[in-house]
């Protein structure tokens, strides 16, 4: 038994059953994201300003990999083309510099959170804030952690400015930063920059990780159509070209999530 | 698609100058970012950049430029049920009685 | 969308499905990528979480009437399993809670949606749109494993410590973050996967029904019931994904620690809570409701599209004004995106917010009113034929139209704020979902069982199952209006007690004995209605083995073409190739023979295939 | 024709089961509540008669062959129509005046008795302004055990403001004015007798006001499931009553932030 129009188009609608399955699923993704952006934009207003932060992500780091996320769109659609030519080599060059490009954006973007979980703010008992970071890099430490451990003070490389003071004030201070000790007593509440520090935090973790999970099945399937799935080619080229094709759409479209991600999440 | 291939090497042209769209409008939101326009307007020219980023990765990447009316279809209602979810939530955020104090 | 008629190529599926393909009973039964097999799964995994929903709120209707003493017989066996929250039989008020959440949750994701979309859909659309399969047979299997785990987990978690999820089906934070259990995290994590499972279900089911009609099945041409399917998918698809992103962030407040739903100065128990703050209660409600009032169309649409096929073919004529049922269901399906906050009027809202959904709310019942008035005209001038899922299709109508009246006073937010959170809420969609949509369950279910098994079921037991269920249905549900005007609030695990007369003699305008005593006769209406199943039960699992045999393939004569295939249809559904001709209610047509002309019976004039 | 719509009222609101009423702002909500019910009755009662008559004229054995066309003409569509009508006027001319006149147009605080609400689990607290007629500054960050309105304890506004548990006092035919809020979960502040309602949300604070035109106790419920205890949220007493009666009581009550509760 067969099912009709897996590989050729429906003469009435013009596409193939994949493609109307995976546009439909990306509509659902659409509403997905749509949703945390909705959450985004409220907690967004309904925060007071200085706990919202700015300027904490690295920007190099971020437009890089937005580089790095476009140039495997771009190698995608190519590898598709190329099959449509019938070049299954070039196919494969493009195809393994997307898989490529997903693990570099997928690596950098370990880097940046472990870069977070190291980083912390203290809220002290006077009212001041300091952000900055521990003696010995610790990661995940909070105020109950210091008292359980009896620790008494810590040794706290504070920035050279708070984030309160929004993203340009850091080309204004330029004055290095000395080790301060804070005794534990004087700390209301301590917090790394993990998803519990702040409202802007969680809704950063939650977005870029579930975009993250997003480029990680992407490039499953990627490469597993580059793998063992390919020898489809030999046998149903016209089908693993729609394959393909449809991977391709998602990996687009969680590039295209991305390029919402970038501004929204480290410039604004 | 059902495309010939003498039909898609003539867009292989296209996708890399899509590419390099791509990557300038990259750069441009980096820097618009860095001119102080008021906060607000800083986030319109932000906006207004991806969805230019957007729309040239839909149109032509994901190839909705020469797609079947039964997708748009499809996107033209999730894309009004996005827009109803965002703007309703958000409209009764800014609609309370009067003198209600949130937070 | 394409209207006309159009010729596509002829399906190699007819040629296929006579080849025997021989599996073995794992693929064949379990992992299955057959749509009817799958049907059939969801369907009695479906049934199975219906009763134990019903258990769990026969167990609640108990307690409500004898607040504070042990329940008969299952009392110690609740104890037993469940320990220290069913001390000494009696019911704690968390385990009420818990119940509650849970019968709410159980028969609305674990059983109507599974057993009225994933079921009937499954069994029923391919074989009515002249199709072979599913679009994506795997992503079906898939799907229906989704579900199996998702309900899996939503089980497991009433045993473990603490018990389940005791926050109500609508989950508020902050209450659902801050009860100490893991009930909560077993919910969220189970509808995560229950989501997961419906939106393949949708994906699957619209790219079927874009893709894989028979030739000459045009869209105006499809069964309405079919189109019921497509817009519930629709529904399914859009609405779930909001409440998933919700289902994350309240997983994260729970487990990580975050705000997204717990304002800055939340104070549980006399201290401040340990949490950044910054979030809003509001955005869950807003979030939740984005799906939760979709998610009552998902419930009844398929039941109208029941309903709608069983009254015509009963009726023995066309379906009155089908052009206007169906642009009423995509009415219904494109509203039902934009009236949530109707759940939220008493949350602080303004004006013109209020205004705005009030609009359309009262808009949205518009496409209702008029698909009860096509089915009310249906019947005149028919040739109206009494079985037993007739009667359960035309019981629904009133019972129906008592649920969507009683919207009404519902919708508008002043109004709303005498009824709100009270039994008139649970009233009003009690008589939709139960006598409504399950009686078209029942319906379909009576219906189409002769296309699964080849056999009939009794018509004797099944009428005693419907007036039973009538009747006793009416009796639970109708004096709630009644306490619900009188101010009687949901959710009381002594139901009310405290808020009565007796307890506050000194008040004004507390809940009258009489309103209290109702509780009792709803307890022996409950009690009715477990025993009315009993039958139907039996019925069903007799009638597989004894069940007097079809004499067609057609028992019911009916037009769709799920009845031009031999009961059960073979792998690949047809046997001989599919094309369409005409509508698809062509019943006692002036000058034909017999009074009906299916779907794919070639033109006179045109030769036999 | 007043009093005729009068008694309809009162037989109405007996027939449907309506609890009585004892404020002024109440009135609106049950004749909302009885014009609908109107319409609902109107169009229950005719589909069940044509149904009734349907289902007994076109039986089988009294029609054995259907009409292919059945109904050609279009009283249905007036009907629709007719819902169409009455559904707007209803809602243009009643649900919608009456929403913003609950929401919108609040009574003037220095005409009122003004109260501030703050459900617990499970429990209702008061805050009264004092002589003074100002209430104390208020944050968060002061919130504790006793502390629940988070009153700043250095502002002298506040030192003269009355604190109750369970027990709210108001002055009978004038309005009152709550800012209803909560400080754990969501509760809900509903008086059946007064058809009031406003869910207690955690970080907001939303105003109600109600008039009320008896004297007499009153149960505050609490609507809105808010933890195990929900069921027994109901110590909560209104007590209406005249100015003289208020102000002593008022008196009577130890000024600050209540140290115990009785
Ligand atoms: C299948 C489910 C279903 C359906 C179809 C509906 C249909 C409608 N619902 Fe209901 N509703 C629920 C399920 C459903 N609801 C649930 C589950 C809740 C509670 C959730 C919770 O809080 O837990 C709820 C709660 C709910 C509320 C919130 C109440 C509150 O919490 O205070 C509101 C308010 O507007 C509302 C309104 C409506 C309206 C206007 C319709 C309209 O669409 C109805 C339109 C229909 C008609 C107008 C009938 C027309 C019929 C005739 C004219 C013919 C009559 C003929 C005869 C009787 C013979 N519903
Ligand atoms: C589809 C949804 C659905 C259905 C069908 C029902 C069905 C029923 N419900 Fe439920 N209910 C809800 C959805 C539903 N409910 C929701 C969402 C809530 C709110 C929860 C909350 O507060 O959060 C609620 C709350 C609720 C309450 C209020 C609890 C409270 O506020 O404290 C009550 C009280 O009586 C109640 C009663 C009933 C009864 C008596 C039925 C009866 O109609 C049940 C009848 C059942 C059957 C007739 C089952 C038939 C099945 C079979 C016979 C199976 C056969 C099996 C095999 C062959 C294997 N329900
Ligand atoms: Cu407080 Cu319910
Ligand atoms: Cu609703």
């Amino acid at each position: 038994m067969d099912i009709p129009y897996t590989t050729q188009a429906r003469p009435d609608t013009g596409v193939y059953n994949a493609k109307v399955g995976v546009w439909l699923f990306l509509a659902s993704e659409v509403m997905l994201f749509g949703a945390l952006f909705s959450a985004y934009i409220l907690l967004r207003v309904g925060a007071l300003p200085a706990d919202w932060p700015h300027g904490l992500l690295n920007i190099p780091i971020g437009t890089f990999n937005t580089a790095v996320l476009i140039t495997s769109s771009v190698t995608v659609v190519m590898a598709w083309a190329s099959l449509k030519m019938g070049r299954f080599d070039r196919f494969k060059i493009f195809q393994t510099i997307t898989v490529l490009c997903a693990l570099a954006f997928l690596g950098i973007k370990t880097f940046e959170y472990r870069d977070k979980f190291t980083h912390y703010e203290v809220w002290k008992t006077d009212g001041s804030r300091l952000t900055g970071h521990i003696e010995g890099k610790p990661a995940f430490l909070t105020l109950d952690k210091l008292k359980d451990a009896k620790v008494e003070k810590i040794h706290f490389l504070p920035d050279p400015h708070h984030y309160a003071e929004g993203r340009l004030a850091a080309r204004k201070h330029d004055v290095e930063h000395k080790a301060v000790e804070i005794p534990v007593s004087d700390i209301k509440r301590l917090s790394a920059f993990v998803p519990a520090h702040s409202t802007y935090f969680a809704i950063y973790f939650t977005l870029t990780g579930l975009h993250a999970l997003h480029v990680l099945g992407g490039a499953i399937v990627i490469a597993y159509l580059l793998g063992p799935g390919s020898r489809m080619w030999f046998t149903e080229p016209e089908r693993f070209i729609n394959r393909v094709e449809t991977s391709g759409l998602f990996w687009h479209f969680v590039d295209l999530v991305w390029i919402f991600l970038f501004p929204v999440l480290y410039l604004l | 698609m059902s495309e010939s291939p003498e039909h898609v090497s003539r867009h292989v042209r296209g996708y890399l100058i899509v590419g390099a769209a791509l990557l300038i409008g990259t750069v441009l939101t980096v820097w618009a970012s860095y001119i102080d326009l008021g906060h607000q307007w800083n986030i319109v020219l932000a906006l207004i950049i991806a969805s230019a980023k957007a729309s040239l990765v839909a149109l032509f990447f994901m190839h909705l430029i020469s797609e079947r009316q039964m997708i748009y279809l499809v996107l033209g209602f999730t894309a009004f049920f996005f827009a109803g979810l965002m703007a309703l939530t958000i409209g009764a955020y800014h609609d309370f009685p009067p003198f209600t104090v949130t937070r | 969308m394409n209207t006309q008629a159009t010729q596509t190529m002829p399906h190699a599926a007819a040629v296929a499905a006579v080849e025997h393909e021989d599996v073995g009973f794992w693929r064949k039964y379990i992992f299955s990528t057959d749509h009817k097999v799958i049907g059939i799964q969801y369907a009695i995994t479906a049934l199975v979480f219906l009763l134990f929903g019903f258990g769990l709120i026969m167990m609640m209707r108990w307690q409500i009437a004898h607040p504070g003493q042990p329940i008969p017989v299952i009392g110690p066996l609740l104890e037993a399993t469940l320990g220290q929250v069913a001390a000494k039989g009696i019911m704690s008020p968390d385990l009420y809670n818990s119940f509650g959440a849970m019968h709410g949750t159980i028969m609305i994701f674990l059983g109507v949606v599974p057993l009225a979309f994933a079921a009937f859909g499954n069994y029923v659309v391919p074989l009515q749109i002249g199709a072979v399969d599913m679009a994506f047979p795997r992503v079906n299997m898939a799907s229906y494993q989704a579900y199996l785990i998702g309900g899996i987990i939503m089980f497991v978690s009433f045993f473990i410590p603490g018990g389940a999820a005791q926050a109500g089906w609508t989950s508020y934070s902050p209450l659902a973050t801050v009860i100490p259990t893991h009930g909560q995290t077993f919910w969220l994590i189970g509808m995560v996967f229950l989501i997961t499972s419906s939106l393949l279900g949708a994906v699957n089911f619209i790219a079927t029904i874009i893709q894989l009609r028979a030739p000459g099945m045009t869209w105006m041409r499809l069964p309405f019931f079919v189109w019921a399917q497509f817009v519930t998918a629709f529904l399914l698809l859009l609405a779930f994904p909001p409440l998933e992103a919700a289902a994350i962030m309240q997983l994260a407040d729970k487990l990580l620690g975050t705000s997204f739903f717990l304002p800055t100065g939340l104070a549980v128990g006399g201290q401040l809570a340990n949490i950044s703050g910054g979030g809003s209660p509001l955005l869950w409600q807003h979030l939740f409701w984005f799906l939760g009032h979709p998610e009552v169309y998902v419930l009844i649409l398929p039941a109208m599209g029941i309903v709608a096929e069983i009254i015509t073919n009963n009726t023995r004529k066309p379906i009155w004004g089908y052009k206007s049922l169906v642009y009423s269901a995509l009415a219904i399906g494109f509203l039902s995106f934009i009236v949530w906050a109707h759940h939220m009027y008493l949350t602080g809202m303004g004006t013109k917010i209020a205004t705005f959904f009030q609009t359309t709310t009262m808009i949205i019942s518009i496409p209702s009113v008029i698909i009860l008035t096509c089915l009310f005209l249906s019947l005149w001038g028919g040739s109206i034929r009494f079985n037993t899922q007739m009667l359960f299709a035309l019981a629904f109508l009133p019972m129906f139209g008592i649920g969507g009246l009683t919207g009404l006073p519902l919708g508008f937010a002043a109004s709303d704020i005498h009824l709100h959170d009270t039994y008139y809420v649970i009233a009003h969609f009690h008589y939709v979902v139960a006598p409504g949509t399950i009686f078209a369950l029942f319906a379909g279910i009576y219906h189409w069982f002769p296309k699964l098994t080849g056999r009939m079921m009794n018509e004797f037991w099944g009428k005693v199952h419907f007036w039973g269920s009538l009747i006793f249905m009416n009796i639970v549900f109708q004096p709630m209006f009644a306490q619900g005007m009188a101010g009687m609030l949901r959710r009381m695990a002594d139901g009310g007690a405290n808020y009565s007369a007796a307890v506050a003699p000194e008040a004004i305008g507390t809940l009258s004995h009489w309103i209290m005593q109702l509780h009792t006769y709803i307890l022996w209406g409950a009690v009715g209605l477990a025993l009315v199943q009993i039958p139907f039960i039996i019925n069903l699992f007799w009638s597989l083995k004894h069940g007097q045999p079809v004499k067609s393939d057609n028992p019911w004569q009916a037009t769709t073409l799920e009845w031009q295939t031999p009961p059960p249809p073979p792998h690949g559904n047809f046997d001989k190739p599919i094309t369409v001709y005409r509508g698809p209610y062509e019943y006692s047509v002036p000058g034909h023979a017999t009074d009906f002309t299916p779907q794919n019976e070639p033109p006179r004039g045109k030769a036999e295939s | 024709m007043q009093t005729l719509w009068e008694s309809i009222r009162t037989i109405f609101s007996r027939v449907l089961g309506l609890p009585v009423l004892a404020s002024e702002n109440g009135r609106g909500v049950d004749d909302l509540i009885i014009y609908i019910h109107l319409l609902m009755i109107a169009l229950f009662v005719g589909w069940l008669a044509y149904f009734v008559y349907v289902l007994w004229r076109f039986r089988q054995p009294r029609q054995p062959r259907a009409d292919h066309f059945g109904i050609r003409n279009h009283a249905s569509s007036y009907i629709e129509g007719v819902v169409v009508v009455v559904e707007g006027v209803l809602l243009l001319f009643v649900a919608v005046p009456l929403w913003a006149k609950t929401v919108d147009k609040l009574p003037p605080e220095e005409e009122s008795t003004v109260v501030q609400v703050v459900a617990q689990q499970f429990d209702w607290n008061f805050r009264y302004p004092g002589k003074d007629g100002k209430f104390g500054r208020q944050d968060m960050k002061f919130v504790t055990d006793l502390n629940k309105f988070g009153v700043d304890p250095n502002d002298p506004a506040g030192k003269d403001d009355v604190e109750t548990q369970s027990q709210m006092h108001v002055v009978v035919n004038k309005p009152v004015l709550c800012y209803v809020s909560s400080k754990d979960v969501i509760h809900s502040f509903k008086i059946i007798a007064l058809r009031v309602t406003q869910d207690a949300i955690p970080g907001m604070r939303v105003p109600v006001w109600f008039k009320p035109t008896k004297e007499g106790v009153y149960q505050i419920k609490c609507a809105q499931l808010c933890g195990n205890g929900h069921y027994s949220m109901s110590r909560g007493r209104l007590i209406v009553e005249s100015q003289e009666a208020f102000d002593k009581w008022l008196a009577s009550r130890q000024p600050g932030i209540a140290e115990s509760f009785e």
